[in-house]
């Protein structure tokens, strides 16, 4: 059966170039970048040849940049490490309530150890409004954390706004860029950016592998204490092979970028139309324009994300859902319901993240197999016949 | 993840549907949690003679719902009100544990049918009790130790129980 | 020129056949294991999997087995998970002082935020005595971690019978092994460990993954806040690849682990016989029994480590040290401190850590090319001459 | 690590030795901070006419004091008094930052040896001025800002300066 990958968020295959570049490290190449000796040499060129080059895709000084075992590592490195090392100065926190677990939960856990937390609102499509950003500080915040795009519903921050507010009030800011960074250019200078989170996988790198840039300056302690490895701010032996494949996968990702989005954007805007003309009562979740070039979020009324899913993943469609059922907390996504949808609907939701390997055929073949799934599914939602707005189906 | 069973009822659910002039219709569950399910009965000499439901829910939810109809069907009333969550699980050969609770309601849908049907034919509504768990909700994170939490549904089951 | 690797503790190679499990991770089967969809199962089923072989290592109910992304973090995440998780119950940890950096730095990061620690002192061999583990022992005390063998000395604590002092108070038994798991026989329920930290490298497998075991019941906090992946207490899109090494190699390592300790240990016998027969005033650190089957550690005085090793690298010879000038802390090893070695000796430091592809002819050579080395840097030196034991040599 | 100067003087250190009836000696380091050299000096007509030394360390140590011996010999004393730590870095062509303060200490041993010898010149004991730093240390891990102390050789310099 042809596999559509619609699922590329989750998870995207690494790049041939790429694999050829991190196979020696697996094999002859095993030095451990702290040996002294040759072989461990070896390993910590490689490393910083590989810092240079995910630096270069933010336009960062590579001494920022810490490499990290995922994003959420890089995203509790920088909030619990921030507001540790600043205790002295202050205890509030601004962040918003459509960010990633991995920010969403780090900050709860900081929140029960004292931490005052802001959580800014959003309007409809999931933006902040940087106003309230400047409204929302006080002479005790010591870090405001806005992610850069949002992975389930598309919507790109005004980031470089945030960030002269946070510049202006002299406040270190940081972004989840996870969504973003090797995506769509990402510019810590031109977005005013101190931390910037970061993983591998979403430019077609390998999966736990990630990094955090810091920002000359921004005070931050360790999350891994240890060795001395990456300048005493993350310990603990290297990934090495997937340090490697990281920087490999950022240099060709800042070679390929404007293609890869002028491929992306036609597919997206297709489905995008397309879906809501093949089935009654589906919804674009998040900014129409202001959206990841691959992002697909919609909600399909009366029917659930999880069973959807499975008849497309059948037909060899993968894709994804905020729902409930899929979550594996059992919970709504927080980010539609923080968009002011309601949970019912957002019952509904299908997620469809695009790559590179994606195609005009892979669109037609979503856009064709999914009606009937969903005329099935109405059929037998107790949802759909109560609705007065719709006639049942055939 | 699922299993064959579930898998097989999931694509081809048994009586999907709803019966007019229905003796007894129960519905359990809310759309915040995930699952909403609606059961239909007719009931001759105390037997279900028919069973149906439709089903907003996971891809368990559906099976569930489809196992149950089945399950149910040809029963006399007191061996349907007997059919107990564990013995829908056991006739699906398992279910993922964190679709215990949320999705395991079809037995619940049935029973408030057969008692919406006891209730009418002694001339009373009947008096349908709460829908479940408000919110479905994983609290692992909210909790420090794991072993108390390890799995959303075992905390969901505990919480609504 | 033949490269012979007497630095396995820094850098192993992974095994050929660990790596052939791992490719396809890297490739075709690249899904997200928290992706409800075929190919997101297909990688949660190789985690699972792992999961099994690396519990199988250590004796563990796989439930209890945690990934990492390397030993320092299942160390920071033991130490400070408990620690947190804990803080109604008591404040006080209990450890030594021949901890690895993981250990003792996160201990201090600890110890910033207030906790109280009690370090217990070691002999000259290293060893812990258990008597002093129970004397340390008060109401208030939360965990108790102690390393199960000395990485730079190779000393073997007497972790059994600590963890029976732990069980008899009720207190959790934290165990850094991770010189240890995959190397010598390592059982959780033997040991009365409730808290182990392993890795994989030191078992030839991938650099970059490790695990924590937590039994059952013990209370943990969670170090990577955010999605419920690890049953919620690891967060983060798991190094897939990385894990399926971990696992493979573990099954390997149990099964070869009697045929590679029965091949080292008369390596490291010869090296610790004949390097003080072919070179004057070489003193051997650590124990000379209850020893890593691969750990030879000895200080050779007079002369500092680095210079020697660089002069072995240009030989061909890998190994390690000990002395402030090697470590990026530029400290002389703490651990040789805590046994008494003065500093002067200790920066003469030598460690060797020895593998499964060391032959006896490597011993020759390392006996055959170290003595001129040292003598050449000792008539080099200051402190030679001073020393009236010992007479110039030619 | 190191460049190939470095290298080379490590592998043929030049002026490796003691001076009998040396005219000055100086003496820096301490084993714990890992580098000790003593250097040797022949004086004639002001001019260094032979400059020997004897170093416990490591390569950088070693190529340090190699470089410093080779750049003083035959230069006046007021010359070799000159020579500082960034000229020896510079004729090395670089060394690791932090290999900057605990082995860039040839120079400093150079110049006691010439104060030794002035000293003993006016027919005083050369008062010889602290060792260095006693511990060597590296407080990255105690600093919350890791831009006070992003290397540790940078630290060490400045503690000790
Ligand atoms: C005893 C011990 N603990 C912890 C570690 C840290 O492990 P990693 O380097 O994988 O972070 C090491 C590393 O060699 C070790 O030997
Ligand atoms: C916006 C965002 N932040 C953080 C993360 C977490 O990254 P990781 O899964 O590498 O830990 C993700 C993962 O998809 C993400 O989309």
């Amino acid at each position: 059966m042809r596999i559509i990958n619609f699922d590329h968020m989750a998870a995207s295959p690494v790049l041939p170039e790429v694999v050829e570049e991190m196979l020696p490290y697996l094999t002859e190449r095993y030095g451990n970048p702290s040996s002294i000796h040759s072989v461990g040499e070896q390993a910590e060129e490689a490393i910083n040849d590989a810092r240079e080059k995910t630096a270069a895709l933010i336009n960062a000084n590579p001494s920022g940049v810490i490499f990290t075992s995922c994003g959420t590592e890089s995203n509790n490195f920088a909030l619990k490490g921030v507001m540790l090392a600043n205790r002295a100065q202050g205890n509030h926190l601004i962040t918003t309530g459509v960010e990633h677990f991995s920010i969403m939960h780090a900050v709860k856990a900081l929140e029960k150890q004292g931490v005052e937390v802001t959580r800014l609102p959003v309007d409809k499509y999931g933006m902040v409004d940087p106003d309230d950003v400047e409204t929302a500080i006080t002479d005790r915040t010591v870090l405001i954390s806005v992610m850069h795009a949002n992975n389930e519903v598309g919507t790109i921050q005004p980031i470089g706004e945030i960030g002269k507010v946070a510049r202006k009030h002299g406040i270190p800011f940081h972004t989840d860029a996870v969504a973003t960074a090797g995506v769509i250019p990402v510019d810590v200078e031109a977005m005013s950016v101190d931390l910037l989170s970061m993983a591998a996988n979403p430019f077609y790198g390998p999966k736990g592998v990630g990094a955090l840039y810091v920002r000359k300056g921004v005070r931050i302690a360790p999350l891994l204490d240890g060795g001395i490895q990456e300048n005493g701010l993350r310990a603990g032996t290297e990934n090495v092979m997937g340090i490697v494949g990281m920087g490999k996968a950022a240099e060709i990702a800042l070679r390929e970028m404007q293609a890869r989005i002028d491929h992306l954007m036609p597919l997206r805007d297709r489905l995008i139309r397309e879906l809501p003309e093949a089935i009654e009562e589906v919804g674009l979740v998040g900014h129409p324009i202001r959206r990841l070039p691959g992002n697909v979020s919609v909600t399909v009324k009366y029917v659930e994300g999880e069973s959807m899913l499975l008849f497309m993943d059948m037909e060899g469609i993968k894709i994804a859902s905020g729902s409930a059922c899929i979550s594996r907390s059992l919970k709504v996504s927080h980010v539609m319901l923080a968009m002011g949808v309601d949970a019912a609907t957002a019952q509904g939701s299908l997620l469809m993240t695009l790559g590179r390997d994606n195609t005009d055929e892979d669109v037609d073949d979503v856009v064709r197999v999914l009606p009937p799934i969903v005329r099935k599914l109405r059929d037998m939602s107790p949802l759909y016949k109560k609705s007065s707005k719709v006639k049942a189906s055939a | 993840m699922y299993s064959e069973i579930v898998m097989e009822h999931f694509k081809n659910p048994r009586n999907v549907g709803e019966i007019e002039n229905a003796d007894g219709i129960g519905e359990v569950g809310n759309p915040a949690c995930g699952d909403i399910m609606t059961f239909y009965i007719k009931v001759k000499n105390n037997v279900l003679e028919d069973v149906k439901f439709k089903t907003f829910g996971c891809g368990a939810a559906i099976a569930v719902s489809s196992m149950v109809s089945e399950m149910a069907k040809g029963k006399t009333l007191d061996e349907a009100m007997r059919i107990s969550h564990r013995d829908v699980i056991t006739a699906l050969d398992g279910l993922p544990k964190k679709k215990h609770h949320c999705s395991n309601l079809g037995s619940d849908a049935l029973h408030r049918a057969i008692e919406d049907y006891q209730a009418k034919l002694q001339g009373k509504m009947y008096e349908k009790p709460g829908d479940g768990p408000e919110v479905c909700e994983c609290p692992v994170r909210d909790i420090e130790d794991p072993e108390e939490a390890p799995y959303c549904a075992t905390v969901c089951e505990r919480s609504s129980k």
